[in-house]
């Protein structure tokens, strides 16, 4: 089947993150066979693709696990533009374009607006949002 | 029936979180691109749709302002839950918008009935 | 005396928690998602000694479209005379 | 029929919401903090339709030190399964 | 009588969100400049307490080990509310650290002894 | 009074964040002739000094608002140093040691530890939690 996920949730959130929830389902996804379409990261889950985030040693490395997920499968990752602006985190362009020290986002995946969140609902078999 | 291809949930208030403005974003975007769609707000989320909303007191911009242009984009299937807006002495007349009250049994056939649900 | 800070609306757990807690002297304070609750504490359905003195954060109650009898809602500087009043400052989020 | 995700605890409205809102033939899987209301449901106090098929996800529930009878425990493979087999999938958060 | 300058109130659970590990953290550091302190827990807080906590399941450092340093850092006044662990049918006993569990009124008089209150 | 003020929220938070109520009240306490002994930002609130952040058009930026208040009044604003590496928010130092592309930190305010938030509650006659 065809899957979209959507993370809305922080990895260092006071809400109750299940960002990690969201890596360990994609993984199982692509294991059973299933294909992903779309990893829309939204809200607060722009931060799962900071790349300024420092993780402590002997810690897990949500961000860099994200990366190496999405370059090793080719994974379609898009980060809303509009929410990752607010939150800080940019690309070259956006860093550029406003006048900030440097790029924030993770290689791997790029900023886009809401029309891929709203594709990916067209076009998908499943849809599972972790907030 | 009451039936949608894509139901937004919307369970936060306007202000308490970003959840309240990032999912009337969306929702407008999937009226946009002209989606089968309906939102459904419960819980918290029925305060989004509370009249006299003044937000420039804590330097915000008005949700229920931008509630109001739902419409403008085609998406006019609004519903909420009666229970939801009783528990909060609510009543349907007194909202900034027209949105249709249903009870728990219509609820879960909005929902059984959806292709996908997006939930803020 | 305890002021107690409610910022998060009546159904969430850190609401209940803070009107549970509430002894005789102390002061509710309902400030952002918190003033949700501003009609249900004046109506009566809160334990007693919890409604003694309660008070909403006006700005936040206008924003949100809240209204309620104008000696409940206080601005910041009454917010500043409460805290200044009062000890310890219990925030429950 | 959906597949109901809850990752709150049950002192959290997110979990009270997605209990109420069960239908026959629905799901119900308890992720992170949703795995502290796993006992409460097998002993029988959540409404009965929302009780017919209850799962929790084992490596939460490991993590937390919530213990179960193994039929109600289960992996992200099996988690994917549900997924496909239910439909819509709604995230109560 | 139960009494502290600097009392810490847990609410969350240990790995729901960040507040868990935070306030723990921030507790541990009190310790250490020898404050006259308590930790009272509270709500989901109560949870951290739990015994046979298996955190690497989820890739995360363990709570209860952490916990479980309080008192190497002369962090010996804990304490609980029993209606709260009554609520989620956990036993004192059952606990993996030894910490009393206070009726209502004894909670309230802690607060209202404290010189000032971190909540997480 | 000598007051400090705990902010643990962020400013575009999935729980509900306090933070603006955090700045009007701190702005509050001068006006009224109290005294502001320290600013201690934990958690999710060391996101309130993200220098990367940026506020679209028309709408108030916190960020810069709390900067020019700790600026003007010559507040100490301290930024929890283990909370901000984390999420990524880093000064100059520890974005050059960490090999990170810039200083995420706005300037107003230092990176340092735990101990400047229980000296804060030790000396102040009021400590303020904003969660």
């Amino acid at each position: 089947m065809l899957y979209s996920i959507v993370i809305n949730s922080a990895p260092h959130s006071l809400h109750g993150g299940t960002s990690y929830n969201a890596l360990q389902f994609a993984r199982a996804l692509l294991r059973n066979n299933h294909r992903i379409h779309r990893l829309f990261f939204y809200g607060e889950g722009v931060y799962n693709l900071n790349a300024q985030a420092i993780t402590p040693q002997g810690e897990f490395d949500l961000a860099a696990a994200w990366q190496h997920f999405i370059d090793d499968n080719s994974i379609d990752g898009v980060v809303c533009i509009a929410a990752a602006a607010r939150r800080g985190i940019l690309d070259d362009g956006e860093a550029k374009r406003h006048g900030k020290a440097a790029a924030t986002l993770l290689g791997a995946s790029e900023l886009s607006g809401l029309g891929q969140l709203i594709e990916a609902t067209a076009v998908s078999d499943r849809v599972i949002t972790f907030g | 029936m009451i039936q949608c291809d894509l139901l937004f949930i919307f369970r936060h208030s306007p202000y308490g979180s970003s959840l309240g403005r990032e999912g009337l974003e969306a929702a407008l975007a999937a009226g946009a691109f002209e989606q089968n769609m309906a939102i459904l707000f419960l819980d918290e989320g029925v305060w989004q749709l509370l009249d006299n909303q003044a937000a420039e007191h804590i330097a915000r911009k008005n949700h229920q302002k931008m509630a109001k242009a739902l419409p403008l984009f085609g998406i006019d299937k609004l519903y909420c839950s009666a229970d939801h807006l009783h528990q909060r002495a609510l009543e349907a007349e007194a909202l900034a918008m027209t949105c249709q009250p249903l009870d728990n049994s219509q609820i879960k056939q909005l929902m059984a009935n959806a292709k996908n649900i997006l939930s803020f | 005396m305890t002021l107690h800070i409610l910022s998060q609306p009546p159904s969430h757990n850190a609401f209940q928690s803070g009107i549970s807690h509430v002894s005789e002297g102390d002061v509710v304070l309902l400030i952002n998602d918190g003033v949700y609750g501003l009609n249900q504490a004046l109506s009566g359905t809160w334990p007693s000694v919890a409604r003694q003195a309660v008070f909403a954060l006006e700005q936040d109650s206008l924003a949100r479209g809240i209204t309620a009898e104008p000696s409940a809602l206080i601005d910041y500087d009454a917010f500043v005379a409460l805290t200044s009043r009062h000890n310890p400052i219990q925030s429950w989020y």
